[in-house]
């Protein structure tokens, strides 16, 4: 394989981690809730821009619509169930186990098995005799600015310091005159748009069915292991470096040594750096913090 | 109070009434019905090995399931290896014991690491996920332990059933084989909830570090919980596995790690008959929905969770014993909480 | 605080028995005076990963019973189908199998999909003597009393493939095949003949199940350059190959499969020309109407019947001619008794299908059969540039001397034991 | 109550139970214990006094081993055990009630002591241990009552009563009066006089110092992290710089 075409790879791995996680990411991190319907908020994400496509709405408005839409269905079980549920990580795992329940069957009863799927757009790139999906590097510049819309909502508006004091110690914060309930409403929003985005770029590159979330859940649950409870710190730099062990293993051995290979990368980082990446980036950078 | 007598409460004479339930059952029911209550009492001991280690001492685990397959699969190898029947008692114990053992070394690895809460429920989600994906691909002719092959994703097949000399444990006999085993545990449960040991794990449960400043080793009681409870999932699977003569890699799957978890939470993870009971009932609640072809099984299943875990939080078992206690009990035994109110008056530092 | 908690439990307990009651209502009901009705057991996946298949599956069983039950029904009784839904479940499918026999105490029992439902369910059926059905493509080897296995297998499929393949494209082949048993043993038939013929597998990869990203398998094939790319791909995850093959993927390589397009109809969910330059090999599949009076008839009543469905796929045809076939046993016996359906099945019956005769070879217990060899264009259109006829099942009876007519057997046989 | 009357009361020795060598914790750049040396003779009734953020807690905290000191170590009848497991030193005789009350909320008073004592007591003389420590508490009567039902005062007596269920020979006591009315702090000063008469060692942190001047026999003064004055109580109170930094402030 050609050094562009590992390159490749990698970024194709990379973008796939991320925008796998980015969603689970913002809501366990900020939340502490372990969000076991993601992979079905991921394909719903799918089947909006699916169906929105096939409606004659451009491909790209498509996915827009499913952050969108995915958000508000994210608001909404939010206020009907999560929101109950807040602080409490081991009960939200039954109700939202509930929920992909319901999600995945419901999929199936109202859309049958399977719908017709969209083509990946944007064609191919040809260099030395390789071809490389346009698309997919496109997804890798959306992963990166997925990032820095998260850098720039967490450290730039007024939702981000309230729900990073919030995430910090949400007594502090709601004694500060933060409206804690409404900034975990909004992240858990957040944490579903960005469920819908993923479902919604990878629809054009894979096949769209109930069980499509499935495709995700593994890597976006390492992924986040592996990152820890900073969303943008931890899912950049586990993102990066299980990115790398994946493609690096798939090209050495193949395809199940580059999955199990990340299973046992997380399994060794949980037992070293049980906080995870972003916990020892924030343990070297923000000491006295723990006092 | 006197916790070493048996209290009359809803929970012990349901209990009670559980069990002679069980044990007259098959006088009244075909033999297909035994058979399918043997399935679900084998998945009872799954269930009752994470109440022990998360509803007695706190530990989260996804991986129960991790030892349901290990169970599983150590007792096809090593029987249909052997292939002598007599040997399936022995398989059945050394199965348990290796459960154990493997358990005890990944409680070690963790909790002497001082890994704790959540961090345990991803490590042993990680770890059970790793096992399927690694079974799921033994289906090559090169997956072989002595003679028997791993068999991939279709898994394996044929797996003997317990038998005692010539008495072979099938339909009614594997029936009550099974019910003995799950009075022993559950009475071997239920005590340990009143033991020294017990106690410590429920103290470990509501504050470790506080507990450790008693005096207690809290990663060794940590670690043998959680060694007995990997024993327990061990002794499911091994049951599962004769059951069926049959395991696969798909109890090693994400579905079978969370629905232990699902259920106990469900039925109130402090409480082991509630545990027992639930499963039971979901098992028989899900199979009847099977059963009827309805498309829409999945999704009242699903629906039912999220309506226990908003409105019955504590666990809808141990919520409905609660409700039958204080509806029955309450006039028979007076009740401790007015004597405290009369006592909060007098120091006059009620902290609500 | 207390009350309102108590109303609570409920409300909620008030909710979950309506829900039983609603969910179970449905199943009861069927029970009473059925001693009159033959009653025929199918398991197929309605909802799960497998669904896919297994619905039009279970809606060729209803077609076809429909169709019996119009014509005076079976010995002049009625049949009945009973059919629980097995989830894509291992364990849910030894659970119903178990109910079917001893509870609905049925006739036979078809169904089935992947290879993994039906080895958890075949020792049941064994060891209960119970008549049952494999009405799917499968990789073969099956050699059991009580197994009639009407689909294709890989003396149908793989071998007339590899000829076709190389007579037009080449003798250097790379496979890529779900990693579980079915890929595995459809591999080793693809290695076993290939080599046979003089041929020559480049590589062969083993992909995960549930795999839905294949960026470095791809670049892989590419560097090999084979002259014909055999895909084994199976569930849905792993059928997002083809797109992202018709975008990365050297697409002059023609690909070749058993599996696809004629179960999963990938040429109608997928957008052109992710299947382009893909043949198949198949027994059935919807676009014969095109080609074939018998298969149109049968397309139209299907879509008559289930006028939601998307497509008539190789296995609904299967399963539609698997019931065909044990009705006329049952009548040729003049009884449901499973011996003696046995032995009519093994009485060299035939069936005249919608894509041809479907006849059982009696020292196999598999079909003999025609095959089309059907190929998909850039447009996703579908042609039929090849046809065997009554390609026989020969491997197992010639190559292991199973001959279930007259010895007993219960194993499934792979071509590098 | 005559505070000198007590005092004479006790037995203090000369060998000390617990060495505290320039003992440190730094979180970060923060120095929240900065080199404290401090030597606890047995018998006492010592006091930690200081500001908010002085470091006493933290110090309670390393003497238990809930945090691992940054530099120094700790003695504790001669041995060095700053590398001991906090369950080893429970063993051996320290025993603490936490700032912020370190009961089990959830369960019963009764299920607490018994966590508490069955370590270290013989199970058949389990149950009289535990109706003789809360006794000694007056909570013998909400035996059965769940611990979050009761009062803060009640909670810091039952936890009081669950550390000397550890038979300790150096009892640690952090805040043991917070929160309580001028009666129930009343209460307590007499039963810490009373287990320090009974022979057990007792450090303890408190703020109150109408609390302090009745139990204390010496008193140490701590600020930012370091010693800045230690005596009697009525040493201490005539030190102008502690004056000054604490007791002014009120």
């Amino acid at each position: 394989m050609s050094i562009f075409g590992f390159i490749y790879q990698y970024m194709d791995n990379f973008a796939f981690l991320i925008l796998a996680a980015i969603g689970l990411a913002v809501i366990f991190g900020m939340m502490g809730i372990i969000n076991l319907a993601h992979g079905e908020f991921i394909m719903l994400g799918a089947y909006i821009t699916t169906l929105a496509t096939m409606a004659g709405i451009p491909l790209f408005i498509s996915i827009a619509l499913s952050a969108l839409l995915v958000g508000i269905y994210g608001f909404i079980i939010d206020r009907l169930i999560i929101s109950k549920l807040y602080g409490r990580t081991l009960d939200s795992v039954v109700a939202t186990w509930g929920i992909s329940m319901i999600m995945a069957q419901g999929m199936l009863i109202i859309f049958g098995p399977s719908i017709q799927g969209v083509g990946t757009p944007l064609g191919s790139l040809s260099i030395g005799g390789e071809n490389y999906s346009v698309y997919r590097i496109l997804l890798f510049v959306i992963a990166i600015a997925v990032l820095g819309v998260i850098y720039w909502v967490f450290m730039h508006t007024k939702f981000g310091l309230q729900s990073r004091a919030t995430m910090q110690s949400q007594e502090i914060a709601r004694s500060l005159g933060v409206n804690t309930n409404k900034v975990y409403s909004l992240t858990f929003m957040l944490g579903a748009a960005f469920a819908g985005l993923t479902g919604g770029l990878y629809a054009p590159t894979m096949a769209v069915s109930p069980s499509f979330g499935n495709s995700f859940l593994m890597q976006s649950f390492v992924t986040v292991i592996v990152g820890g409870s900073n969303p943008l710190i931890g899912t950049f730099l586990s993102g990066g470096v299980l990115g790398f062990v994946n493609s690096a293993l798939n090209m050495i051995w193949g395809t199940f040594y580059g999955r199990l290979g990340l299973l046992i990368v997380a399994i060794i980082v949980i037992r070293l750096i049980p906080l995870g990446f972003s916990g020892l980036v924030e343990k070297k950078l923000m000491r006295g913090r723990d006092a | 109070m006197n916790t070493s007598k048996i209290k009359l409460n809803t929970e012990n004479i349901v209990g009670i009434v559980m069990f002679i339930g069980l044990f007259v059952y098959p006088l009244f029911v075909s033999s297909y019905q035994v058979l399918n209550l043997s399935y679900f009492l084998s998945m009872v001991f799954l269930s009752m090995s994470l109440a022990l280690i998360w509803g007695f001492c706190g530990i989260f685990s996804f991986g129960q399931a991790a030892f349901f397959g290990i169970g599983g699969y150590f007792y096809a190898i090593l029987t249909m290896n052997i292939g002598i029947s007599a040997f399936t008692p022995v398989g059945l114990i050394v199965g348990v014991l290796v459960g154990a053992a493997i358990a005890w070394v990944l409680g070690y690895f963790m909790f002497y690491g001082g890994v704790n809460d959540v961090f345990v429920g991803l490590i042993t989600l990680c770890l059970t996920v790793v096992l399927e994906t690694f079974m799921g691909q033994t289906a090559g002719s090169e997956w072989k332990i002595g003679e028997i092959g791993l068999g991939g994703f279709n898994g394996i097949d044929g797996i003997p059933t317990i038998s005692f000399g010539s008495f072979m444990l099938t339909g009614i006999n594997f029936y009550y084989f099974i019910l003995f085993i799950l009075l022993v545990v559950y009475v071997g449960l239920r005590y340990l909830g009143i033991s020294k040991f017990g106690y410590t794990a429920i103290a470990i449960r509501e504050n470790r570090e506080r507990t450790k400043l008693f005096g207690y080793n809290v990663p060794k009681y940590q670690t043998t919980i959680f060694a007995i409870g990997g024993g327990l999932a061990s002794l499911s699977g091994i049951l599962y596995a004769t059951w069926g003569s049959y395991i696969t890699p798909s109890s090693f799957g994400l579905t079978a790690a969370t629905l232990p978890v699902v259920l106990v939470a469900a039925a109130g993870r402090k409480n082991i008959t509630a545990s027992v009971i639930f499963t039971i009932a979901y098992y028989w609640f899900s199979q009847s929905l099977s059963a009827s072809g309805s498309e829409y099984a999945l999704v009242i299943l699903g629906l039912g969770l999220v309506l226990v875990i908003l409105f019955v939080p504590e666990g809808i078992v141990v919520a409905l014993f609660k409700w039958i206690d204080q509806l029955v009990f309450s006039r028979i035994r007076k009740k401790p909480t007015i004597k405290l109110k009369e006592k909060e008056k007098v120091h006059g530092h009620s902290i609500n | 605080m207390n009350q309102l908690k108590n109303s609570n439990i409920f409300l909620v307990l008030t909710l979950l028995l309506s829900l039983f009651l609603a969910a179970c209502s449905s199943g009861s009901s069927a029970s009473d005076g059925s001693e009159e009705k033959i009653k025929l057991g199918v398991l197929e996946d309605v909802s799960g990963d497998f669904s896919l298949v297994g619905v039009q599956k279970l809606h060729g069983t209803q077609l076809a019973v429909e169709e019996i039950n119009e014509n005076g029904g079976l010995l002049g009784k009625e049949v009945e189908i009973i059919a629980p839904d097995t989830q894509s479940d291992n364990t849910r499918y030894q659970e119903m199998a178990r109910k079917l026999i001893l509870d609905d105490k049925v006739d036979a029992i078809m169904g089935a999909y992947s290879s993994a439902s039906r080895e958890a369910i075949r020792p049941i059926m064994e060891k209960n003597e119970m008549l049952y059905f494999y009405n799917n493509q499968y990789e073969g080897g099956v050699a059991s009393k009580y197994t009639f296995a009407t689909g294709a297998i890989p003396e149908h499929q793989i071998e007339t493939l590899v000829e076709a393949m190389m007579e037009e494209y080449g003798s250097r082949f790379y496979t890529i095949s779900a990693d579980y048993n079915f890929g595995q043993i459809s591999a080793d038939w693809f290695r076993t003949i290939v080599e046979e013929r003089g041929g020559e597998i480049v590589n062969e990869e083993f992909i995960p199940l549930g795999e839905s990203q294949f960026g470095s398998t791809i670049s892989r094939i590419n560097e090999a350059k084979p002259d014909v790319l055999v895909t084994l791909l199976v569930g849905q995850e792993q059928s997002s190959f083809y797109g992202q093959w018709a975008l990365e993927g050297n697409t002059d390589i023609p690909m070749a499969t058993t599996v696809n397009m004629v179960q999963g109809y990938e040429h109608l969910r997928y957008e052109a020309p992710a299947l382009a330059n893909m043949y198949v090999t198949a027994t059935f599949m919807e676009e014969l109407a095109s080609e074939n009076e018998t298969a149109k008839e049968f397309v139209d009543k299907f879509y008559e019947k289930f006028p939601d469905d998307e497509y008539v796929g190789m296995e609904a045809e299967a399963q539609y001619s698997g019931v065909k076939l044990w009705a006329k046993a049952v009548e040729q016996a003049g009884t449901t008794e499973t011996d003696a359906v046995i032995e009519a099945l093994e009485s060299g019956i035939t069936y005249d299908g919608p894509a041809g005769p479907v006849t059982i070879d009696p020292a196999t217990h598999h079909a003999i059969r025609d095959v089309y060899l059907a190929y998909s264009d850039k447009e996703h259109n579908i042609t039929f540039p090849r046809k065997w006829e009554a390609v026989e099942p020969y491997w197992l009876s010639t190559e292991k001397g199973v001959n279930l007519a007259e010895k007993d057997d219960f194993s499934q046989y792979t071509p590098i034991d | 109550m005559d505070t000198v009357l007590t005092r004479s009361a006790n037995k203090v020795s000369v060998k000390s139970i617990l060495e505290l060598k320039n003992l440190g914790k730094y979180f970060g750049g923060i120095r929240a214990v900065d080199g404290v040396d401090l030597s606890i003779r047995e018998g006492e009734l010592h006091c930690l006094i200081g500001p908010n953020g002085a470091g006493k807690s933290t110090i309670f905290k390393m003497i238990m081993g809930v945090y691992e000191p940054s530099v120094g170590s700790v003695y504790f009848e001669g041995k060095d055990i700053t590398k001991k497991k906090n369950w080893e030193r429970a063993d051996m005789g320290l025993s603490i009630k936490m700032q912020i009350p370190g009961v089990f909320g959830e369960l019963s008073v009764y299920d607490n002591m018994r966590i508490a004592t069955q370590k270290h007591t013989k199970l058949a003389k389990m149950d009289e241990e535990i109706t003789k420590l809360l006794d000694l508490m007056d909570v013998r009567h909400l035996k059965n009552e769940i611990v979050n039902n009761l009062s803060h005062g009640q909670q810091q007596w039952l936890e009081i009563a669950m550390s000397l269920a550890c038979k300790p020979r150096l009892l640690l006591l952090d805040e043991p009066a917070a929160g309580m009315g001028p009666e129930e702090t009343e209460f307590t000063a007499q039963l810490v006089r009373k287990l320090n008469k009974e022979g057990i060692t007792i450090l303890f942190i408190d703020h109150d110092m109408d609390f302090v001047r009745q139990i204390a026999q010496k008193v140490t003064v701590l600020h930012f992290g370091q010693k800045f004055a230690e005596g009697t109580i009525s040493e201490i109170e005539s030190n102008e710089e502690v004056v000054q930094i604490y007791l002014g402030n009120g």
